[in-house]
């Protein structure tokens, strides 16, 4: 399954979508709004603002979703997303991964994250009084995603 | 023909706009749409250069800019993405 | 936090916990109770039974937590762990781990169940009409436990 | 002196029992112990040849088998575990 909402959700509401008695492991990656700084040492951002081309990014999660569905041993995997604007402290991103042993799930869900992070249509905004800045994309995130290349069954 | 594109990101913010349409000349290629967006407005010429923007054309990425375009289809300019 | 229950718990009341605006990443970690077989290809379990040497076994999670948080920057770690009669499909053991960046929690909560696995003074048993089997340690656990040995800080 | 020991998975199932208090003399050492625990039941010879077995205590496993017991101690004898 894969979802791009604009409310914060519960983790628990996920959960029981992939929960079955063949799971032995399930692991989550959750990412949420740092109370980050905005410009400089004083000035502590107020949100974030997620911008989102809607239909290309459901088809990149549901590509990624494929490919980690086809290198591990998976029973399910889940991906939420949120767009639009998000209050410090509240989910951005949740992965779920569910496998009947720990090793598919853990490795899994690092390779979609990782995967995520520098492929699918979102893009970060601080947000500081009506002011807005772009956050830039770290060149350890695409590092980070070059690495699956061997291991990841792609298309 | 008529076509689509969307802009995001930094981009959108400096066009002032998320996506326009634009009517062209029936078998316009890719490479001929970036010359008419480049007279439009030299922001394109910026846009063409950077190696870190993706084109992708009804959602597949496209690497060859020859690619001839259809009636309908819908462009979308990306900057490097900072979803998670 | 650690802590040893004989009930099933939920995901978002322990996340409340952890929950902090100096988070950016947390991972989870969540063991549940498979649908095995007791002893043949027909008979599947019913439940299982985890004993616990209760008093050495906080000790010991509070010791795994500890190295986690030495060798990785993390804000906080939890570990919820079940002990008693569990059935089918329910939560075994919660791990969670945040932090400011995604490698520090992703990294450790694989550390930490790791080790658990091996070092925490627990035992599982598979349940069928009052019958009861000891589940055997595996081989390939410990191998996963002793790679962490050159990473983490060990007291 | 009087000493607690815990029995736990198949130990605390052969033995059928969970934990006992003995009364020994002061002193004693674990080595010592160990032979007493083996005139009471032969099945403490076979676990104190299993290398899988871990003994502790007072909630510390102990390497040195010499090592010199107190009253009150709580020992615990433990098969592999099998958290998580």
């Amino acid at each position: 399954m894969i979802k791009i909402l604009k409310k914060n959700f519960s983790i628990d509401e996920y959960y029981e979508k992939i929960k079955s008695n063949e799971n032995g492991a399930i692991s989550f990656f959750l990412g949420t709004v740092r109370q980050d700084l905005f410009d400089n040492e004083t000035n502590k951002i107020e949100s974030i603002f997620l911008e989102c081309y809607r239909d290309l990014a459901i088809k990149q999660l549901e590509q990624i979703r494929k490919e980690a569905l086809k290198t591990w041993k998976l029973n399910n995997c889940l991906i939420i997303h949120r767009e639009g604007s998000i209050n410090i402290g509240e989910k951005i991103v949740l992965v779920m991964t569910s496998s009947s042993h720990r090793e598919d799930s853990i490795r899994s869900n690092e390779f979609i994250i990782d995967r995520l992070k520098v492929e699918a249509a979102f893009w970060k905004f601080k947000i500081l009084k009506n002011q807005s800045k772009i956050i830039e994309q770290k060149e350890k995130d695409i590092e980070k995603s070059l690495k699956w290349s061997d291991i990841v069954n792609e298309e | 023909m008529k076509i689509k594109i969307k802009y995001f990101s930094w981009i959108r913010i400096k066009l002032n706009k998320s996506e326009e349409f634009l009517n062209i000349d029936d078998k316009t290629n890719f490479e001929e749409l970036k010359k008419i967006l480049i007279s439009n407005n030299n922001l394109f010429s910026e846009i063409f250069k950077d190696n870190s923007i993706k084109i992708f054309i009804n959602f597949k990425e496209i690497e060859n800019h020859q690619i001839n375009l259809s009636n309908g289809d819908e462009l979308a300019i990306l900057p490097p993405v900072t979803g998670g």
